[in-house]
């Protein structure tokens, strides 16, 4: 057993940590507003290795990837989570295994989960308004900065050419870094993956997108924790005060949690004789979500006054925490799934 | 103990409810956010018209133009302004709620002659000039300047925070009178106009992307020394009065209004789909979440009735203000979380349609962050609380 | 309208809190620990008139009672609450009405409410083994030291004479000033009620169990409060840390939400123009529920190591907060009532 | 980073589980609460079972009687020791858990000589000797003097919340040595035979009605200058290397418990009848709140492995433990909570029967309320944290 990350992870976690500060400086973010991401982003991206992270090496017909596996994509997207990067990083790195020319940088992938099973839907039609998520519009993250589009159902992947997907509507969303494509009906799409393969790509969801909600987190923590140490009042740093102090330390515990979760998911998913990948994956990202959502609350409360404005950072981490705990199931819906977990086990002990 | 209305407010009532259902339809849709210009002349237009029927300052005494309505009749006024779904009071809020009644409480003869009557017909709208960039929890360390020079005062320095004041014609300003006066002491409350040489006002934008609060710049401003309210270096009590006014009544609407909002929660979540069929509101969780938002939103309720009850009898607002404003915040913020969660990806990507609003369901989380910093954060409520109603030592 | 107490309502509450302070003292709890009230003191009870106070008066062939009403039976609870007074006198109090002799003191009347309709139970036999509340036995507190036991189905009201009750088992109640009796099956009873007293009954137990939960909340409080002022750690006192101030802060916000909220519903309930008297009743039960557990957990807990010991006062608040919170609906019940009742106003608006 | 065990920590798994599969039951029901010394003698004749099989000291180097397994082992340790139900480790706690380490660590060789081998065996129980009535949260300002009179230490004072010091032969005392030093200077660590004249022992009564705590009166208690610890005045050194072992892996077994104890929860929730026909386990609310629970306890699990192991890499306890700590404390009394609320008035009646047992119920949440407040409160861990790893200031 060894948990911590040898030296080849640190290197590459300083490598995504670098590469991000240059590409994504959290002293500018109003000018990543709204805005897709430099395509020229890509390439770079390729070659850091981020986006060939999944692909299974030697995999026969397979793209040349790091074949590094799901820890070091862990280790990536908490950096990506904690500079808040902008772009389809998250679904182009899941969909490598399954669209060419993605692990290269030359193929953007957008996609979005609908909850349920595939079948009876049409497969190379367009499926009409979908009844899913929420109000009979499928709100997809990036939707109009990719180039594919990928629908991951519970037993099937589809994929459709971004240009064949009927015009989006302009959605507001909640987060200025995450612009979104709202479509009026489930697009036409052609099958790229069975239930096993959807599965995996859904675990694997769940596990990267709890690691960026672990580097929100921790990205909500520090701006938080270097505001108390700088501001004062009643002649002293905010961070004497023992509410901040424990305001402070519960964010702290909340991002430990939440991270040791994720990485151990990471690491279940990778050797199942270490645990149940399904519920390492759930408790993951549950605490992530809990941790990005919380912390970015309380950073907003720490900044106070300053915390409630749109030029200081508190609030980018908190719409991007809300971002992510609605991607791969809420932390309700981990909830029921653990919850129902425990009662099989129990029922068959 | 007796909690129903007489005869006398339930006539008020009736008579409140058929103007209600008259003019809040006839005054149209409020202007979109942003266009302050607007939302400026369509709030003063509104109070013009509550002011001619008769229905502004309600809880201004008579004397002073208001109604001087018993307290009964103000609770009958918010329960029917609300039903009807009426404008809020918006700009017309720091001048009904803070600057009136402090300049009814302490202000010159001739300042309540002039100023009443024009924050009662919406002719005039206010703001506050109180927070400072490093005075903010800490507002009595505060260090705009007011030199007296003849009959007027030369302020310079810096605000914060101030509600509106982009559309507003006068400040209440705290500044500093005494320099070397211990930081209570050495205060003073003035009546700023806002149209005067060497006032720069900056929007500010907030996380929910619009702009109420503005920064105030203040270069060799002059004041005339009539427009000083109470004596010279006693603002900070001059302020007390408002603060403490702000922290009573002012919730009465607040918690009303969160009340409907949990109802637009409820009604949303009877169209949100559910995962494994039918909608959100069969999950018994939701409703039971919803009971018990409920039962503090009424528990709300009875400690303001009880309040203004206590503020009637005693004339003092009631202590109980600072449990009030953080409840009411905490409350606040698990409802609009709890919406944000029922709608999921349409509050986040923003969607609008089919009776569900993702772009409103995220504002209002947005804005209710503000609740438990705005007006004395809730780690200063808890420590008020400690020390002026529990009698705990001032400081570790 | 008028909240506030009146002269006669004032005089009441101060008598009552004499009362207790002379029969209740808080200051030798343990000397009650597991007995049964003193039976002199039932005819002190009905002379301080709190035994007869739901009598209405000039109903015919009522007993004679002090006619005062649901208020005043608040103001009465919330200081037996506060003084964790023992005995049966709740359900007594509730019972008077219905059963002979118990506003006199003469008769004790132990209670339980038993969730759903008697309908189809036999009355006048025992009707077996409950399958009720939780584990096929009844407990009912005080179920020993009565004289006439009373349960209170959602549409009926029966009573038994205790001495025609089979014999209870021995049960460890968490509260050691609160005896229970366990009864292996519901008692054969006489019928004393229809559906609609019923109904009042359990709602006016849900108001008075509230209101001693709110005087069980306040007497947290003062002892956390006095502590905090009293005991210094770092040199000062522990009132002076900003963690201890919060938590009492806290207590103090739940004590007063659930106090407005329970006489409100007494209000409320003598008369129903004021507001929905059920609804008034399940705000009321479940915030002062919260507030009587969360007091004396908070209670236990600035007493610190204290707080801990069987000697100091916190303990018996929380456990006394419990008893009253298994009474008459949890917290979630009413939860569920209540959201039910928003959904229900919704749908037909 | 690789989560699974290897083959010899399989084939130590396997080992260890066919042991106590055949010891465990033959090793009788406990004791009834509150008789001590049965309780004494049966967990000590358990240790001796232990430290017979090769057992005791897992985390203990080999040089002083331990196993030295590889800290993959203790894991295993735990999991198997929790899976089959075997004695909580109860009266042998601070003997292996602190003062072994500590001697370990900090002890003459004469002292690991005699002690340690007593202490593996479970011949000599220990109790600890460190807060006093008004050195709770400030253990540094604690008073009980040892005067040095030739070769030995007249002790004076009184020690609380010594953990079964009724049944302890030896006490990890911290004493003031040097009145006149300042308050984290002046202390010594000291080995104290319980049996010395002048140890008075009174038992505590605490709110779950047992006595797992005891007060200790010292009067004129001689300790032989032999039994310091460490260097004379150099005892906070020595105790901080037993808090910061206490809060590194001690929790470990009590989490594998937290598991337990929410399978137990389930397990009564699917018995417990819920009002509107079937089972309280029909909730989803419930079911939420135990996946929920769940999740953190996993969570506190992947934590305490991550620890571990950057123990094991550094030399040094992780910082994480203040954390492990706190979320253990909330998420014990989170847990403890929701079982009283699905037994409800079995709880609260003291009902057994038909798989449900409302006193254990009811017992555990009472006990799960010690867990903020003792080996330091919530608050104080909130203050480390922030303080120790956040890098906050001191004080306010």
């Amino acid at each position: 057993m060894q948990f911590r990350l040898d030296d080849d992870q640190l290197a590459m976690r300083d490598a995504v940590r670098a590469f991000c500060a240059d590409h994504f400086p959290l002293d500018d973010l109003a000018a990543r507003e709204g805005k897709p991401t430099d395509a020229a982003l890509w390439p770079a991206l390729a070659e850091l290795g981020v986006l060939g992270l999944l692909l299974d090496e030697g995999e026969p017909g397979s793209e040349p990837g790091s074949g590094l596996g799901l820890v070091e994509a862990a280790i990536a997207f908490e950096q990506l989570g904690a500079h808040l990067a902008g772009g389809p990083v998250l679904w182009s790195t899941l969909a490598a295994p399954f669209v060419d020319r993605v692990a290269e940088g030359s193929v953007r992938v957008a996609g979005v989960a609908i909850d349920g099973p595939a079948t009876g839907r049409a497969t190379g039609t367009a499926t009409g308004p979908t009844t899913g998520p929420t109000t009979g519009s499928l709100v997809v993250e990036h939707g109009d900065e990719c180039d594919v589009l990928l629908v991951a159902y519970d037993d099937r992947l589809d994929v459709c050419p971004r240009a064949e997907v009927a015009a989006s509507v302009a959605g507001t969303p909640l987060d200025p870094l995450t612009p979104v494509a709202v479509l009026p009906d489930i697009p036409a799409a052609t099958v790229v993956g069975d239930a096993p393969e959807a599965g995996r790509l859904r675990l694997r969801g769940e596990i990267l997108s709890a690691a960026a909600l672990v580097g929100v987190a921790q990205g909500a923590l520090d701006v938080a924790r270097d505001y108390a140490l700088e501001r004062e009042q009643f002649g002293v740093a905010i961070g004497s005060f023992q509410a901040i102090k424990h305001m402070l330390a519960d964010m702290y515990v909340r991002v430990e949690l939440a991270r040791a979760a994720a990485y151990a998911a990471a690491a279940v998913a990778t050797d199942p004789r270490a645990g149940d990948p399904q519920r390492a994956a759930s408790a993951a990202k549950l605490l992530a979500g809990e941790a990005g959502i919380a912390n970015g609350r309380a950073a907003v409360q720490v900044l106070g006054g300053m915390g409630f404005t749109w030029d200081m950072l508190p609030h980018y981490f908190l719409k991007r925490a809300w971002v992510l705990e609605n991607q791969f199931g809420t932390a309700s819906s981990h909830a029921a799934r653990l919850g129902a977990a425990v009662g099989s086990e129990v029922a068959a002990s | 103990m007796d909690l129903t209305y007489n005869e006398e407010d339930e006539a008020f009532r009736a008579e409140l409810r058929t103007w209600l259902q008259a003019e809040v339809p006839a005054h149209g849709a409020p202007p979109p956010p942003g266009d302050w210009p607007a939302r400026r002349a369509y709030d003063t237009a509104w109070q013009r018209k509550l002011h001619d029927a008769g229905y502004a300052g309600l809880h201004w005494p008579a004397a002073f133009g208001g109604r001087g309505a018993p307290v009964t009749q103000q609770l009958v006024y918010l329960e029917e302004y609300a039903r009807a779904g009426a404008p809020y009071i918006s700009v017309n809020f720091v001048g009904m709620m803070h600057a009136g009644p402090t300049l009814i409480a302490e202000g010159t003869d001739a300042q309540r002659a002039y100023h009443l009557p024009r924050i009662l017909s919406g002719e005039d709208i206010w703001c506050q000039g109180f927070s400072e960039p490093s005075a903010g929890s800490d507002l009595a360390s505060l260090r705009t300047s007011a030199v007296r020079v003849g009959d007027e005062y030369i302020v310079n320095g810096q605000k914060i925070w101030s509600t509106r004041a982009h559309v507003a014609d006068y400040c209440e300003l705290l500044v500093r009178t005494d320099p070397d006066a211990r930081k209570h002491r050495g205060i003073s409350w003035l009546i700023l106009d806002m149209r005067s040489p060497g006032v720069e006002v900056r929007p500010m934008r907030t996380i929910d992307g619009e702009s109420h609060f503005c920064e105030v710049f203040l270069t060799d401003v002059r004041v005339p020394v009539a427009n000083l309210v109470g004596a010279e270096n006693d603002g900070w009590r001059v302020t007390n009065v408002t603060l403490r006014f702000e922290r009573g009544t002012a919730f009465a609407q607040h918690i009303i209004t969160l009340r409907t909002q949990l109802r637009d929660l409820v009604r949303a979540a009877r169209l949100v789909p559910a995962a494994g069929g039918g909608t959100a509101w069969d999950d018994p969780a939701l409703r039971a979440q919803v009971g018990r938002l409920e039962a503090s939103a009424d528990g709300l309720w009875r400690m303001t009735q009880k309040g203004i009850a206590e503020a009637e009898a005693t004339g003092l607002p009631a202590p109980t203000g600072s449990a009030v404003k953080l409840r009411f915040s905490e409350l606040s913020q698990e409802l609009s979380e709890l919406a944000v969660r029922v709608l999921g990806r349409a509050a986040v990507g923003g969607v609008q349609g089919a009776g569900v609003d993702g772009v409103e369901t995220a504002r209002a989380y947005l804005w209710s962050l503000q609740y438990s910093i705005a007006a004395g954060t809730s780690q200063i409520q808890r420590n008020l609380i400690a020390e002026r109603i529990l009698g705990m030592p001032r400081a570790a």
